[in-house]
């Protein structure tokens, strides 16, 4: 029996695991290294109107367990990736799911609308909370209106299910769950990178030219890991979960918070072959916990605190 | 092909001071076919620290499935990595990168080859690769100080050889450009490696010549798929058009990126 | 000279390292390992103003590069604190920092009224963002006209100067120090926990009894620095830093950021004796960085952007 | 005194599955007076794992300046601490808490000992106290499975020995509360350690005998600072008044603590 098959708005998935948007590009590197066709779905590195450089460098600094990026959404822009990079990646059979960013509401619908079009992309992750770009971007991530009404906007030009994916920059991150799935939201991808800094102690200036960079690696775990838990009791819609992903029992934790599939970032530098070994130790794993098949661990950790008093009272 | 393997350290040596000369076996040799190019390292299992380290590779040798890495023990990383002793092992990605055009001088010719620090080992093989095809080498390394200096030796064996430190306190003193002009040293073709306040000024002094350049920069992935070490390219400096350094370099022709 | 000697309301430090709340107790367990002379100043644990038992445990877990915690607020009360432990403490020639709790407004200003008598105690640190204590307490770390209004209350029946200690689990930390300020606060601590969470992937349970705990350590410098990097250019009150501070660099750094004195929580449980080994060390650094006095350092990673900027246009 | 110090590892061996026998030497063993304390070591040198791990001190050499920890290999941090080889260094704080008082027992008269599991280790060091006292010692220690029983034989050399495994796969079968019911072992104090569940059983069936129990807790700093490890008192379940398992504990008299 398949016990990592798994079913979310669009998407069909062999198993859950999927490199997180922006660790990946757009396949190509990875695919000289093995199958693609194995991955359960590529969340592409994000998409806007038209091609972005990016930030100055150094772009990365690495932290205890984690690093700072400051990308700024470089990307060779819409027209290429829908004219190449997703052409080239339906060689694969993996579902594609688009990153779609942008510094205004007209950009993000415009990407929306036509990168949705694309065959092999099954659903839209709604890039409202990139902690690199400067302009616009941040009130996207941070004012549940704002979100709610982009979410809607996009929603409404979409051929494919939109994924909402939340920021940890916020003091409630329920309220933002909600107000996305309120646009009509078909899921949630949760979360991006803590916003952090370094400084060089020689120079006395930032190590990342752009100054401040998202945090991710294993150092965020337990936030995401928390902020899943609470969303996850108070929408309707799934969520994939990342932050820090590296191991079979990293995913099971993400599985238990309330995630229903799991994306790798970070870790994809550290092991290039990260998301295989991860997909061939799952089976084994999810035997050894008792489980038939990987969906029965979603939410566990509530399920079973909400069991435990229902049967103490 | 780019492979990852657990390679196996045959030897490991402070050849000058904090400078390690670290040698492993792997069957990711074979596929190491140009000089110039690198390794991604990880140190040790842990999280900590968490991103491998770009290594030039210093010397191949294939008979002995073999290569050798030089480096500076400085930070974290590095300062694991000489920790390191025979038989430990050592979890390796590469060969990555681009390296130096071999084919772009002629036998009889003249390359000069301009290191600075730890900007010197790559041009080791690249050396050895220029006078086995005939080529006339002549090296000019620039080192911090005299307990920096290594390979001078090696280098000898290939080609002339001039070695210059910041502080004088060893054969000449002052720049790698100074000590070019001083000498007259004249040449068909131009590989480098160093910090990049020397690329930018041996770019600049030989407009006009063939000169390539390995660049450094922060790295990601190292491999291509994190856009964390673009430059812009000399042809739009200051548009959309990028290049990788873990992937379309780390060398580069003079004048093809913005250094 | 003294390298090291810093001046803050109401803080006269030999040097700027002190344990960080919570984490040194009252002081009594590390006396038996060093002289606690040595340190710039002493944080205690909160303190309520009646005894609490805290949280069940397990109440900390592993993290990586990090741990969390849900003690809870445990603490003996304010009367054993000012009967028993401020005396015992002055037999040390270090000045304390009181770290005052509570759940509702009035518990704040009883326990700052009455210790900041304390002769020893020569500032307060008020706690208004204790991830770990259900009631209240969350507004007051969240809501900048919550802060504002309870720092005024505490500083008008407080005998000495009054750090307010601010939670980085906000969308906008600027805001909040803003607030604050603008209460009267005569200084910053920052930053406290992140919100985090593990769950045991065999027991299906939240690790931390709790089940959310307060994320600390080297995992969250990034986060730290961040925060006070932004804070302490929009605000004129010192800020006392915090968080993963593990070497006299980070010291540095912290400084670079924005910082006049740090804090050290976390690594004293892997290092006890982590404060003096710090303070040992920093005078030579100091001076390899070409530093006479450590004060030179606060700052200098906006100083020096600001002088490039202005030297280039 | 509490005294932190690099220990070196003096020989470290798997003496059943997963369980090993690590001995270091140390200053600090001239601080180690009681049986029943603990030490927290500092498994490596980085950040991954970052806390410290308690683990009982088995056995003290004071001769040779040496003692002994046994362990299971399980998470990370024992997972690392099994990999040390004689001649490595261990980063160790101790002694720690409070142990079992050997003189709560008189000579002549019988001491049962009890443990399951890891929590077998620090009894070994209370037999002998207790045995060079004069004293009795009947041990009944219970077991998972067969290929986790060690230390058979050193027991047996103190007094008479109970082994009992979970899955009966060795010597007697079941609970070590069933030992101790069918073979009619009596005694004048009993001191125990292992899990929770086995402490609580001993606990009740026990109720008017001098019971000393070592408690397991997680911890932050080990020595009574951060609160982590605290437990109500007895005579105060719920109210605020506690007990710290590092500092107070780990061993306390039955009914002391609330289990
Ligand atoms: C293509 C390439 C080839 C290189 N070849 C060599 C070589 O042959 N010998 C040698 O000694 N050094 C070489 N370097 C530089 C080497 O990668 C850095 O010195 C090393 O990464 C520093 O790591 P650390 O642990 O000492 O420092 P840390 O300060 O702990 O490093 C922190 C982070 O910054 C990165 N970093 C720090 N300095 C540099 C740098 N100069 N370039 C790129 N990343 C850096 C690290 O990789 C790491 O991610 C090369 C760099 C590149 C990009
Ligand atoms: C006073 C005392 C004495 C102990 N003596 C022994 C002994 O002699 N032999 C032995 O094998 N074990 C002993 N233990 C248990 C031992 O501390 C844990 O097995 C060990 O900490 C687990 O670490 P890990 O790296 O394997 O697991 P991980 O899962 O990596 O541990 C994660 C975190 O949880 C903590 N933790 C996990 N399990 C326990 C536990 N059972 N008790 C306390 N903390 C835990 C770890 O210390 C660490 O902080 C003792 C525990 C205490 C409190
Ligand atoms: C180098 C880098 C680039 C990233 N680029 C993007 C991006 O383009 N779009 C996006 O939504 N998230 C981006 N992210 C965030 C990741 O997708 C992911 O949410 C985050 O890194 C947490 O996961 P991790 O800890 O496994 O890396 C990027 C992360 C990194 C490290
Ligand atoms: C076990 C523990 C207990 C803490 N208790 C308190 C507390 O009582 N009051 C408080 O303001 N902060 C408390 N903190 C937070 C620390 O003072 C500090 O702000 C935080 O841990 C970040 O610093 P660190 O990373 O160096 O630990 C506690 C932290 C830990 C780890
Ligand atoms: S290091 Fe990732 S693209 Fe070059
Ligand atoms: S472990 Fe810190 S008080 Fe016991």
């Amino acid at each position: 029996m398949n016990a990592l098959n798994i079913s979310l708005p669009g998407l069909s998935l062999k198993n859950p695991i999927m490199p997180a948007s922006g660790c990946f590009g757009f396949g190509r590197e990875y695919s000289h290294l093995y199958d693609l066709s194995q991955l359960g779905a590529i969340m592409i590195k994000a998409t806007t109107k038209e091609a972005r450089f990016g930030n100055p460098t150094p772009r990365v600094a690495e932290t205890s367990a984690g690093m700072l990026n400051a990308i700024g959404l470089q990307n060779p822009g819409l027209t290429k990736v829908v004219e190449e990079e997703l052409p080239w990646l339906s060689q694969f059979d993996v579902p594609i799911i688009a990153n779609v960013a942008g510094s205004m509401e007209e950009d993000y619908i415009a990407v929306a609308k036509e990168i949705s079009q694309a065959p092999n992309v099954h659903a839209l992750e709604l890039n409202i909370s990139c902690p690199n770009v400067k302009t616009g971007g941040i009130a996207f991530g941070t004012v549940p209106e704002i979100a709610q009404s982009l979410t809607k906007k996009v929603k409404e030009v979409s051929a494919v299910p939109v994924y909402v994916k939340l920021s940890p920059n916020v003091t409630n991150i329920v309220e933002m769950a909600k107000a996305v799935e309120n646009g009509g939201a078909d899921g949630l991808t949760m979360i991006n990178t803590l916003v952090g800094m370094r400084i060089d102690i020689r120079t006395g200036k930032p190590v990342i030219a752009n100054q401040t960079g998202g945090l991710s690696g294993p150092a965020i775990k337990p936030v995401a890991i928390r902020m899943i838990h609470e969303v996850s009791q108070q929408v309707s819609i799934p969520i994939i979960g990342m932050g820090g992903v590296e191991t079979a029992e990293d995913v099971i934790e993400y599985f238990y918070a309330g995630a229903s599939a799991v994306a790798v970032g970070t870790m994809n530098f550290v092991d290039p072959f990260i998301c295989p070994k991860i997909i061939a130790e799952l089976p084994e794993l999810i035997h050894s916990l008792g489980f038939d098949h990987i969906s029965e661990c979603t939410g566990r950790s509530w399920k079973t605190v909400e069991k435990l008093t229902h049967h103490r009272a | 092909m780019i492979k990852q393997e657990i390679c196996q350290v045959i030897d490991q040596r402070e050849i000058a001071t904090n400078i390690y000369e670290l040698t492993v076996k792997g069957e990711l040799v074979h596929e190491m076919t140009e000089p110039g190019q690198f390794v991604h390292v990880k140190v040790n299992n842990s999280l900590s620290p968490l991103l491998r380290r770009p290594i030039s590779i210093a010397n191949i040798d294939q008979s002995r499935q073999t290569f050798t890495m030089i480096y500076r023990a400085e930070g974290k990383g590095t300062s694991l990595l000489a920790k390191l002793k025979q038989g430990d092992l050592l979890d390796v990605l590469g060969p990555l990168g681009h390296g130096f055009p071999v084919d772009e001088v002629e036998s009889c010719e003249t390359a000069l080859l301009v290191g600075g620090g730890i900007g010197v080992p790559p041009l080791y093989e690249l050396s050895q690769r220029l006078t086995a095809n005939g080529v006339n080498v002549i090296h000019v390394l620039g080192f911090q100080t005299k307990n920096a200096v290594f390979y001078e030796e090696e280098f000898k064996q290939l080609g002339a050889t001039y070695i210059t430190t910041a502080d004088g306190s060893y054969a000449y003193s002052g720049l790698v450009t100074d000590v070019i002009k001083n000498e007259n040293i004249t040449f068909d073709v131009l590989y480098t490696c160093g910090p990049t306040p020397m690329l930018r000024a041996l770019e600049k002094e030989n407009r006009h010549k063939k000169v390539f350049l390995s660049l450094e920069e922060r790295m990601g992935c190292g491999i291509g798929a994190c856009f964390a070490c673009v430059c812009h390219t000399g042809d739009d400096p200051t548009g959309v058009s990028y290049k990788k350094v873990c992937s379309d370099g780390p060398v580069f022709r003079a004048g093809e990126v913005v250094i």
